[in-house]
C-alpha cells in the first residue's frame, strides 16, 4: 500500500494503523471483553481456557499469558486494549509502560521523576538514543 | 444567543484519576500536580458555564475495533462513567445538553464536517479526569458534575487520526454552531489528552520539555501555523500517545480570534512532569467579554 | 496500480429484492422492471470487477438511533445479510475487500473526510438489492456473490444528510484513494437508492419522472453543476426518500473526467414507474480503457 | 433553533431531524427490536404487554397499537424504523405507505402503476395539490 506513513521511522515505536489494527483484530477484541467484571473473573480463573475462547493465534495468546506486552503489540495489540489486561492484574499504566523498556519499575519510575526519556537520538531510527535496537533492554538490572 | 467564552486545555491521564479516587493528592507525588488545578478551581466556580464541550478521545472503552468514529459527537441526555477494567471512576453520571448538541452536529455536518452522532455511550477517563481537575470531586451518587457537558470523542487510537489542520478547522465550525443556537448559554470549550507521552514499546516514557513549552506558546499566539504540524511531528517529539495534543486545537480553533476577535487572555499557565508516563499541560484563555 | 473502470447506477427497493427472492420477476408487474437489467447482468458478467466500493444506505438496519455515522466504510472481511423483519434475504454473505478498505479509509480521511471505520455490520437490501440486479441470485449457501464488495453506508436517515456536494468531492477522493493502491485491481464503483420516492405520510407516492430523467442527463453531462442542488429540492421534486440520490454523486465524482479524464461513455439508461412505492433509475458509465 | 431547515413548507411531509429523531427515540428504538424473530413473537402474543416494556409514552404506544403511521411519524417515528412494524404484520412497504394517505390499498396500487402521484400542488403547503392538508384523507372509499 503506498501510503503516506512518515510514521515508520521512529525507533521503539509501533504506530497503530489499519495494517496492525486487522492483525490484531482478536486479540484487542479479547481485551475488550476484560472490561466486564464478570469476563474478568472468568480470565482470572483460567487464563487458557479464556483464550481459547477467541479465534486468536497461538502466539498472541503466548504473548497475553507472558504478559509479554511488546509482542502483543508486535502482533497487533494496542496499549490501550492491552491496558484491560493490566487493569484485570491490578497494574497501572506506568508499570505497564516500563515492562516494555526492560527497566525495573523502579528504574523505570525514576527516569520518570528525572524528567523522563530524553528524544533526543530517539527521533529516528539510526540515532543512538536509549530507545534504540541496538540498546535494548534497556536498565540495569 | 449561546457563546463561548473560554477554553480550557489539560492532559487527562487515568493515573490523575485514580490519585483523586484513593485521596492521594497531598501524597509528594501529587502534591504540585494537583496544585497546579487550585486556581482552575477557583477560576471555574467563578466562571462555571452552562455547557462544557467537551473534546477527548475514547481510549478503546465506549469503541472497539468494530466501529471507530473520527468525530462523535454526544446527543444523549446522560452518560456513564465507564469501567475501563479497574471498575468505574466514582463520579456522578454526566449530563448532556441534547438540545445544543444536536443543534451543533446539525450545523457542523452543513458546514462538511462528517460527524458521527452518538446517544448512547459510555465516557472514560479522557472525559472525566478533566471534569475532576476543574470542577472537584462531587458525591458520585447525590451529588453532580456543576454543569451539562456534550461529549466530543475524537479518534487519536487508530491511525490515520484527523489532522491538526480538520480539528483546528472543526472548532471554527463549532464556534458557529454555538452563536447560530438561540438560547443564551456560557458555552466553554475544553480540548484534553497530551502532553508528550509515550505508553508502548522500548521508547516508553519519552517527555519533550520544550517541545511541549513551544506548543503552548504557539497554541496562544500562533495557532493557525500550529495546526499545520504534520502527524508525524508529534509522534516523532511528543511520543506515539502525544497526537492527541490535536484535540487540543479544536478546541483553540473555536475562540474569538480565529475569526477576527480579539486575542484571548491567558488565565493560567502550567506544565509539570511527571503523572505517571506523562508531561501534563494546562492553559485557560479566556475570550474578551 | 488499481482503477475505477466504471459506475453504476440503480434503485434499490426492497419490493424488488421480494420479487426476486419469490421467484416472481415475470409477472406481468414485475417483467418490465427486471428486463431494464437483462443488459446489466449481461454487462456486468462480461466486465466482472475484482471489487464493488458499493455505495447505499443502511434502512434502520446496522445502526438505530444510538450511533449514526454520516459516512461509514466497512473495512471486515464479511459482512452478514440483515433480518430486516422479514428475515434475512436468502443470498451469500458479502466477502469484504480489507485491504483496498483500510487503504481506502487512510486515504480519504487524510483528504479530511471524517469515516467512521466499520469491522462488523450486517447489510440491508439497500446494498444486497443491487448485487441481485446486477449479479443475478447466486445460491444462499454454496453460491457466492462473483467479487468482493466494499460496503460504503451514507446516512440518508436523520436530518442532517451530506450534502449532495460534499458526496461529488468524496467520490473524487475515492477515486484518488484507489488510484494510489498498488495491486492491478479493477473496482467499480456503484450509487444507489432512488429515484423519486416518498414513502411517509399524505404524500407517499410521490413520483416526478421529469425530475428524475433531468438527474439523469445532468448526472451524465454536467455532474459538477448537478452536485449543488440543495437537500430541499431534492424532498420537494423527488419525495421525502429521493434524497438518497446524494449518494449517486458519490459514484459520480469518482469517474475520470471529474478530474480532467475523458467523458464517460454511457453503457446503459434505464427508466420505469412503479416498483412499489419507487421510480427505478438505472445508469451504467464506462471509463475509456 | 435558528437552523436552516428549508423542508418544514413541504405538504404532508415530515423530515426526520435530530428533533423528531429525540420525540421518537424510544418509539424508534422499539421498532428495531423486531428486528429479532424471538422479540417479533414476543410482540406479537402480547403487544400491549411488550410495548410496556419501552419507556415510550402513551400516545405512542396507541399509535403503535392502532398502526396508525401519520400519527407514529408525528410522535417522532421514522419509516424505516416503522418499517419493523411492518414487516412483523407481514405487509409491504407498500401497504405501509398507502395507509397513511387514506385511500385504500387497491386505490394507492392503481395511483402508483398509474405513475404516482403528481408533484403538481404538491411542492409548497398551500398550493392545491392533492397531498395537501385541505383534501386529506385521500381516497374514494
Ligand atoms: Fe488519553
Ligand atoms: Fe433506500
Amino acid at each position: 500500500m503506498p501510503l503516506d506513513k512518515p510514521y515508520q521511522d521512529i525507533p521503539g515505536t509501533t504506530i497503530f494503523d489499519a495494517e496492525q489494527s486487522r492483525k490484531g483484530y482478536w486479540l484487542n477484541q479479547f481485551c475488550m471483553s476484560l472490561m466486564k467484571a464478570d469476563n474478568r473473573a472468568r480470565f482470572k480463573a483460567d487464563e487458557r481456557a479464556y483464550l481459547d475462547e477467541w479465534p486468536m493465534t497461538d502466539a498472541q495468546k503466548a504473548a497475553v499469558l507472558a504478559r509479554d506486552l511488546n509482542e502483543c503489540i508486535r502482533l497487533g495489540g494496542n496499549i490501550y486494549f492491552l491496558a484491560k489486561i493490566g487493569a484485570t492484574d491490578g497494574r497501572s499504566f506506568q508499570q505497564m509502560a516500563g515492562s516494555m523498556t526492560g527497566m525495573t519499575e523502579a528504574e523505570y519510575r525514576d527516569m520518570m521523576i528525572a524528567g523522563g526519556r530524553s528524544v533526543e537520538g530517539n527521533r529516528r531510527i539510526g540515532e543512538d538514543g536509549d530507545a534504540q535496537a541496538h540498546r535494548q533492554p534497556q536498565g540495569k538490572k | 444567543m449561546a457563546r463561548i467564552t473560554a477554553s480550557v486545555y489539560t492532559s487527562h491521564v487515568p493515573a490523575i484519576g485514580a490519585a483523586l479516587d484513593l485521596g492521594r493528592t497531598t501524597e509528594p507525588y501529587w502534591q504540585p500536580l494537583f496544585a497546579g488545578y487550585d486556581f482552575s478551581k477557583r477560576w471555574f466556580a467563578e466562571n462555571r458555564p452552562d455547557v462544557v464541550f467537551l473534546v477527548y478521545n475514547d481510549h478503546a472503552t465506549a469503541f472497539s475495533l468494530d466501529l471507530i468514529p473520527t468525530f462523535a459527537i454526544g446527543t444523549g441526555e446522560r452518560f456513564q462513567p465507564a469501567d475501563e477494567g479497574w471498575g468505574p471512576r466514582p463520579v456522578p453520571t454526566v449530563i448532556g445538553h441534547p438540545d445544543l448538541a444536536s443543534h451543533i452536529a446539525h450545523s457542523v455536518i452543513q458546514d462538511d464536517f462528517d460527524l458521527t452522532i452518538v446517544n448512547k455511550m459510555d465516557v472514560d477517563h479522557g472525559l472525566t479526569v478533566p471534569l475532576s481537575l476543574m470542577c472537584g470531586q462531587p458525591d458520585p451518587v447525590r451529588g453532580a458534575w456543576p454543569c451539562t457537558v456534550i461529549p466530543f470523542a475524537v479518534n487519536v487510537v487508530q491511525y490515520p487520526v484527523p489532522s491538526g489542520r480538520r480539528c483546528f478547522m472543526l472548532g471554527q465550525a463549532i464556534r458557529r454552531a454555538v452563536e447560530s443556537y438561540g438560547p443564551d448559554l456560557n458555552v466553554q470549550i475544553w480540548g484534553t489528552g497530551g502532553m508528550s507521552h509515550q505508553l508502548q514499546g522500548p521508547r516508553a516514557g519519552l517527555i519533550n520539555r520544550e517541545w511541549d513549552n513551544r506548543f503552548l506558546d504557539r497554541l496562544i499566539t500562533d495557532p493557525d501555523a500550529l495546526s499545520r504540524t504534520p502527524h508525524d511531528d508529534y509522534v516523532r517529539e511528543a511520543g506515539s500517545e502525544g497526537i492527541e495534543l490535536v484535540m487540543w486545537l479544536i478546541a483553540r480553533g473555536a475562540m474569538a480570534d480565529i475569526n477576527g476577535g480579539a486575542a484571548p487572555k491567558v488565565a493560567h499557565r502550567f506544565y509539570h512532569v511527571p503523572a505517571s508516563n506523562t508531561a501534563v499541560g494546562h492553559l485557560i484563555l479566556e475570550n474578551s467579554k
